[in-house]
């Protein structure tokens, strides 16, 4: 690190309280490479708009997507998680959303059991020529967690340790 | 209840005898109360002290996956019908060989937990009289289960709001203090190394705080859905009375109705996560 | 000497007495079929009828705990100490054997190194044990390591249920003598020591059945190897029942949790009956099967633990023989290591 | 410490229109592990990969975050730039901040701010990234061929010619398939046998293939580029190299009644036969079901008439292993069961049709033995009960296909073309009778289709009638066949000689069996599945293996031998090259921690998963553990997310990379946007403090 400044870290507002009006919704997207992905990708080549509020992780399939990962987001403070891959019969490896789907089925109604606020666990499936439904579904879900506020219930739980 | 204990020490003594097994696991008295307690006769003159009654509660098939029994060439296991519904989880998943495992199977009315209650298994059993065995000890005994028994439990919890069922949860989980016997008791909790355990990276925190013990306990009812056979035995250890057996419970419903599976049925058959249909639900994806 | 005696039925006030001097209130509550220790518990509650499932020691010594924080900035990292949360709390009816497990671990957390988490905890807790008359439980054996149903070991003030209807007090340390004034607005009569003296009589007898202990270090130091340990432990599933509600396990891991740019090291509750608890980097681990472990356990309480600081590491409360889900006995264990010492096995 | 770079493109303007890329740049160089952050103008113009290579040299970097376009668009561009600079190209990521950023948000301050969150997201997962090289793959130059009817021969013919050894496979005792069967051919009616028969020649002769007729596969191991085939060659009971095909067996076989398979039961055949005369090979089989000897145990007499000593009692089935880079399957069709009893005990059939119980009632590849001039009545098309001419011949389309209540959803897509073809071949035969058609829809989309039809209708005159039939009887000698013409509303009944029914194409039956035994997906109806419906149709989703004809589903014959064609170039795509490189992004096994359970092998979607021995060295089971074959992985990482103890990992997308970037969320102190404070309006005190 010799190159460039570094005399102060990125967190300059650390231990700051974050003052309420101040709070935008944090969305994390777990989407697939081949569909959901240059489906986002083509959302910008078509120059749609969306709100900037939320962070794509890329994983090759949705087969990839294992629910911890879910979970390890609302822990660093995602205020909603959105999982999006191929429609069924489009998987570029032919049956990862298939398997991903009974995943969802189990893990959605656990979360629902254990009482989780599920207007902030969305699925879909975005083709790669679904630009539209993209940002659609980025605007709705940024919509509804902003209705809903911060997901509190969780950050109690982040609050400790 | 004698009759059974005659017909197992009888078998297990012949099995220690002929060379058919290394060993039986069975039970024996404990000495705690009415207690019973898990037995490894290894000589013929041991299998005298096996018996059965209505307090041989735990599920031995947990041993199959421990040493000294998993290491044996062959043993025998006693086991009541919910038992063997754990042996029939652990064959689909290859966890035992069926070769390497004599089945002393006993019919059973029901068990009586430490408190004298009755557990749920026991009200909604239909396997009171075990099918799938090498020998069978007891005359058979009809069953009669209660079909909304697991229901019943859950009738609680879908009354609540998804508020309250939180706030229930979270007092419930506050009290884990991550000792693991849920997990230890468990018969299909097959891993060496628990995801709990594993730590590059730490997804599930290990310690003790909300965070840590709320994915803990969300990770472990999830990795058993569709795989639990509703023994009880995690509930029955756990050392600060969580309701374990209420999540475990509402898995298995949403496995049974959203895939018509229910574990511990026929080894031959795939666990549904190992498995998906073309036309699973699709309604709640976007 | 007299002692004060108050009702029974002010005993839920005597608490909220207690507690209103700025202290939590720790007490005994039935939930299910059990009790448990709870903190601010209703004092309404207040449940006698037998020995709590939990130890007291999740309020000296917390399953997770903070212990600092750091930040990274730039190539550093910065370092802060946590102070401990230690508040004054009344732990209210505690048993014997619990309050007793307090001087049996205090040289451990005093020993190469002062846990200021733990000892300022201690120096905040207050200890008003409520005195066995008869052993509560069938798994009680404190008579057996030199305690009793009445023992007042590491309690600041003793309570005993001379009849259905009084309790008689007696302050046992300092801090148990200050508090006089308060005990005092309860008081409603006295009795004389020997109305206490049945406590020791009746708490014997009932723990009659059970052995002296005394031989079992000699015979563990010579029977590392003994074929006691796979025959007994092959049952056991090394779900460390037993460590976490013991009330002298002490045992704990450090971890550090991270986010982006940070973190916190936290102190939590482990055991020595679970593989990971000596598992080697390497890759190789000392104590590689559940009967080492269990062993191992056997092995601190009665024969290193005494071996170092004197005292046996166990209070006999008969947790882990009545909730072990196998009925894995430790007092099973440790009287076959006593008759067989005694027969010079 | 980690030594990243990261590299802001302001692509022209395209990024830097709305996100301050100078602001990400100095940001990135605050974040912990970066050696250097900068920003230019085209990152992926040569001046910018030069940039880049430079940078890499000069700070020695470990790892590059290029914050530009999709990955879609130039992460080859840019792993290509960093390898030439000698860094593992793996070990550069790209931060999309044009089409999932500066393109779809409005020049604010949280545009920039989410653009230097996803490249603190991406340098965290680079931080995880490891070396990897591509995976090669040596290639077997050989191909198997599964099927010898025109697609299979198309296919060995094609690759043949291409210069590599093929292996074909038949089950039958000849090659030839139901095209062999076929009198003509739509939409020219030239003869089927004249245009196949050379082709079946070619095939036997053709110095590159390698025949196994009446033969099987039995197992197939191995991946792309090495698979290892098992195939067992049936006990035909005749020494194929001895025997001359001069025919004195079959004219001595005392077992004569038996159902010619080839003639569809309108003729028989004898127990030793060639299935028909322009068989390849040429050679005889005994059918040991019907065999004198073989049930009776005496006769012999085809042994003791051949000249060549070539009949061989004792021959036993054989197996014969042979290796192959690449497969082609052309398993081909069967006809929809319309016996009560058919070959597809699944779907219910069409018994009110008497199929099967009415000899006057046949099916169109019966129909085309009828018309074949090399079939049972020399191609005069006579009635099968009695041999009469008949006067008036009804056809009826879409039995099976689209009838949804029958279990069967799909057109058949061939039958409306061969019914047409059917009346014409009938109508140019029997001059004055009249052909019937009871169709649903009239489906001719194909090059000169249409007006093949037309002709059938309007010069020769078969009548066409919109509906379906509810019901065929007998009355003396005629069938009568009640159905409705929908057109008309007219309840139809007509008396007919004969009755043809277009069932159903089908999948072979059982065929199944071999599709799993190849590891390759098919559909409810067990038609093998393509890769891609549209992009890929020849390839299975398994690497190497290709299909070709109907055993993908419905296809005439030119659309046969097109994807025929189509999957021998594929085959010889893959033998262009002496080895294959995949890329590394595949699936690895902890084997310390893996218990066997063996849902990785389940869910694998590639079969890539398999279970592997631990031994000691005496050879002692340790334990057993699942292992992937890196050569079949593709990394779609459905076993990683499936194992419960996440002994499965996916290189490229490992949990350790996908935890770092969550983990890049969120910073401490509860300070859950851990942003850079904004530049202030000209620079404020932040930047001073960065300088």
């Amino acid at each position: 690190m010799s190159e460039s400044p570094q005399s102060e870290t990125q967190t300059d507002g650390a231990g700051q309280p974050e003052a309420a009006t101040s709070w935008e919704p944090r969305i994390v997207a777990f989407i697939c490479n081949w569909c959901t992905y240059t489906g986002a990708d083509l959302a910008g080549t078509s120059r749609m708009k969306y709100p900037p509020n939320v962070r794509v992780i890329k994983i090759p399939c949705t087969g990839r997507f294992d629910p911890l990962f879910m979970i390890k987001a609302f822990e660093r403070g995602a205020d909603g998680v959105l999982v999006s891959g191929c429609h069924p019969g489009d998987c570029h490896y032919t049956a990862g959303n298939y398997n991903a789907r009974r995943k969802y089925t189990v893990f959605k109604s656990l979360l629902e059991t254990l009482g989780m606020d599920m207007d902030r666990v969305w699925f879909s499936w975005i083709s790669a020529s679904e630009g539209g439904k993209w940002v659609d579904t980025i605007q709705k879900f940024t919509e509804v967690i902003r209705e809903k506020g911060p997901f509190v219930e969780y950050r109690e739980m982040i609050d400790v340790g | 209840m004698s009759d059974r204990t005659d017909k197992i020490r009888e078998v297990a003594r012949k099995w220690l005898a002929d060379g058919t097994v290394e060993a039986v696991v069975g039970w024996e008295q404990g000495t705690y109360g009415e207690k019973c307690s898990p037995a490894l006769a290894r000589t013929p003159e041991d299998a005298d002290r096996l018996l059965f009654n209505e307090r041989c509660t735990n599920n031995l098939m947990t041993y199959l996956k421990r040493d000294p029994v998993r290491s044996m060439a062959k043993v025998g296991i006693v086991a009541k019908g919910c038992d063997i519904k754990s042996l029939i989880g652990l064959l689909q998943e290859s966890q035992v060989e069926r070769e390497k495992v004599m089945v002393l199977a006993v019919t059973c009315e029901g068990v009586k937990k430490d408190d004298g209650t009755v557990p749920v298994k026991c009200q909604a059993c239909d396997v009171n009289t075990p099918t799938f065995f090498d020998e069978i000890a007891g005359d058979k005994v009809a069953s009669n289960p209660d079909p909304e028994a697991r229901a019943k439990e859950l009738e609680k919890l879908d009354a609540m709001t998804q508020q309250e069922r939180n706030r229930f949860w979270r007092e419930e989980l506050d009290k884990c203090i991550r000792c693991y016997a849920c997990r230890q008791a468990c018969p299909l909790c097959i891993c060496d190394r628990c995801i709990a355990e594993k730590n590059q990276p730490q997804w599930v925190e290990t310690s003790p705080h909300p965070r840590g013990n709320f994915s803990w306990n969300l990770i472990r009812a999830y990795h058993l859905a569709g795989r639990c056979v509703e023994c009880e035995a995690c509930e029955t250890a756990c050392p600060v009375n969580i309701p374990l057996m209420l999540l475990n419970r509402s898995m298995a419903r949403t496995v049974k109705d959203a895939f018509d599976y229910e574990a511990g049925r026929d080894p031959e058959v795939q666990p549904p996560l190992r498995t998906f249909n073309l036309d699973d639900d699709n309604s709640f994806i976007l | 000497m007299p002692h004060m005696t108050l009702d029974r039925t002010d005993l839920p006030s005597l608490a909220q007495a207690l507690a209103g001097q700025g202290r939590r209130l720790v007490l005994p509550v039935r939930e299910g079929q059990e009790l448990f220790y709870r903190e601010g518990a209703d004092p309404a509650q207040l449940d006698l009828s037998t020995i709590p499932k939990n130890s007291i020691k999740e309020f000296l010594f917390p399953k997770c705990e903070k212990i600092l924080e750091y930040e990274y900035s730039g190539n550093d990292v910065v370092i802060e100490d946590v102070a401990p949360d230690a508040k004054p709390t009344v732990i209210f009816c505690a048993r014997p054997c619990d309050a007793a497990s307090l001087p049996v671990v205090e040289p451990l957390w005093n020993w190469d190194y002062k846990d200021k988490f733990f000892n300022e905890r201690r120096e905040q807790t207050l200890l008003v044990t409520y005195a066995c008359r008869t052993a509560p439980d069938e798994a009680c054996f404190c008579a057996s390591v030199g305690l009793s149903p009445s023992a007042d070991q590491g309690s600041d003030v003793m309570l005993y249920a001379v009849d259905d209807a009084t309790v008689a007090v007696r302050p046992v340390s300092p801090k148990g003598k200050e508090l006089e004034e308060v005990f005092s607005k309860f008081k409603k009569g006295e009795v004389s020591d020997e109305a206490l003296e049945a406590f020791a009589k009746e708490g014997d007898e009932s723990l009659a059945h059970r052995k002296p202990l005394d031989k079992v270090k000699g015979w563990l130091e010579a029977h590392f190897e003994d074929p006691l340990w796979e025959e007994k432990a092959f049952r056991c599933i090394g779900c460390g029942t037993c460590t976490f509600l013991c009330p002298t396990c002490h045992c704990f891991d450090i971890q550090d949790e991270s986010v982006f740019d940070g973190g916190c090291r936290l102190k939590n509750w482990d055991g020595c009956q679970f593989p990971l608890f000596t598992l080697h980097t390497s890759g190789h681990n000392p104590r590689d099967t559940q009967p080492k472990r269990y062993r191992q356990r056997i092995y601190h309480k009665y024969a290193i633990y005494p071996e170092k600081f004197g005292k046996i590491l166990c209070t006999g409360c008969g947790r882990c023989v009545a909730h072990c889900p196998v009925n894995l006995s430790l007092y099973d264990v440790v009287a076959t290591a006593q008759e067989r010492a005694e027969k010079g096995e | 410490m980690s030594k990243i770079g990261v590299f802001v493109c302001h692509c022209g303007e395209n990024i830097s229109r709305t996100v301050d890329c100078a602001r990400v740049a100095k940001a990135s160089g605050q974040i912990r592990g970066v050696a250097v952050a900068k920003d230019y103008k085209y990152m992926c113009s040569d001046p910018g990969q030069a940039l880049i290579k430079n940078a890499i040299k000069e700070h020695n970097l470990d790892g590059v975050v290029v914050s530009a376009c999709s990955p879609h668009m130039h992460e080859k561009t840019f792993r290509k730039a960093v390898a030439e600079a000698g860094l593992n190209p793996f070990l550069c990521e790209m931060a999309n901040i044009r089409e999932h950023c500066s393109w779809v948000h409005e020049k604010e301050e949280p545009t920039t701010r989410k653009a230097i969150e996803l490249v603190r997201l991406m340098v965290e997962k680079v931080k995880r990234n490891m070396s990897l090289e591509p995976i090669r793959v040596n290639v077997t130059k050989r191909a198997l061929v599964i099927g010898g009817g025109v697609a299979g021969i198309q296919a060995a013919l094609d690759i043949a010619d291409g210069g590599h050894e093929v292996i074909l496979v038949e089950k039958d005792p000849s090659v030839g398939g139901h095209m062999a069967q076929l009198s003509e051919t739509f939409p020219t009616l030239d003869c089927s046998q004249c245009i196949l028969t050379p082709k079946m020649v070619d095939v036997g002769s053709h110095p590159n293939i390698k025949l196994y007729t009446y033969s099987e596969v039995e197992k197939i191991e191995g991946f792309v580029g090495n698979f290892k085939a098992t195939i067992r060659k049936k006990a035909r009971s005749v020494d194929i190299d001895k025997c001359t095909g001069c025919g004195e067996c079959q004219l001595k076989c005392p077992s004569k009644k038996i159902p010619s398979e080839f003639d569809r039961g309108l003729k028989n055949r004898t127990a030793i036969y060639i299935p028909f005369p322009q068989a390849v090979p040429a050679r005889p089989v005994i059918d040991r079901e019907h065999c004198i000897y073989f049930t009776k145990g005496k006769c012999k007499a085809c042994q003791k008439v051949c000249p060549a000593d070539a009949v061989d009692f004792e021959q036993v089935d054989e197996f014969v292993e042979e290796e192959v880079g690449g497969i082609v399957v052309a398993t081909g069709f069967d006809l929809y069961t319309t016996e009560k009893q058919g070959p597809y005990p699944d779907y219910s059939g069409y018994g009110e049709y008497g199929y099967g119980e009415d000899p006057d009632i046949i099916d169109g590849l019966q129909f085309e033995r009828l018309a074949s001039a090399s079939g049972p009545t020399g191609g005069a098309i006579q009635r099968p009960s009695d041999g009469k001419e008949p006067k008036s011949v009804v056809f009826l389309k879409c039995i099976g296909s689209r009838h949804p209540s029958k279990g069967i959803e799909f057109c058949s897509k061939i039958c409306c073309m061969y019914t047409a073809k059917h009346t014409m071949l009938y109508k140019h035969k029997v001059h004055h009778g009249t052909a019937y058609v009871f169709y649903m829809d009239i489906r001719a989309p194909g090059k000169s289709y249409d007006e093949f039809v037309r002709r059938a209708i309007e010069e020769d005159g078969a009548v066409y009638l919109r509906g379906r039939v509810s019901r065929i009887y007998r009355s003396g000698d005629h069938l009568i066949v009640k159905g409705a013409d929908t057109l008309s509303g007219a309840a139809v009944e007509i008396e007919a000689d004969m009755v043809v029914l277009a069932t159903a194409v089908m999948p072979q039956p059982g065929i199944e069996g071999l599709f799993q035994k190849l590891g390759i997906s098919y559909d409810q109806y067990k038609f093998a599945s393509e890769a891609h419906p549209k992009l890929r149709p020849v390839e299975c989703a398994t690497a190497g293996i290709f299909l070709a004809g109907a055993c993908q589903g419905p296809k005439d014959i030119p659309e046969s031998v097109a994807q025929a064609s189509g999957a021998a170039s594929k085959a010889l795509i893959l033998f262009s090259r002496d080895e294959m490189l995949r890329e590394p992004v595949v699936a690895k096994v902890n084997e310390n921690t893996c218990v066997a359970c063996w849902y990785c092998v389940e869910v694998c979607p590639f079969k890539a998963i398999t279970k592997k021995d631990i031994t000691d060295r005496k050879g002692n089971l340790i334990k057993r553990v699942a292992e992937v074959n890196p050569s079949v992985c593709t990394g779609c990482g459905t076993c990683a997310a499936t194992c419960f103890s996440n002994s499965v990992d996916l290189e490229g997308f490992t949990d350790e990379q996908i935890y770092s970037e969550i983990n890049s969320l969120m910073a401490v102190g509860q300070d859950l946007f851990p942003e850079l404070e904004p530049e202030k309006e000209e620079g404020g005190p932040s930047d001073e403090k960065a300088a």
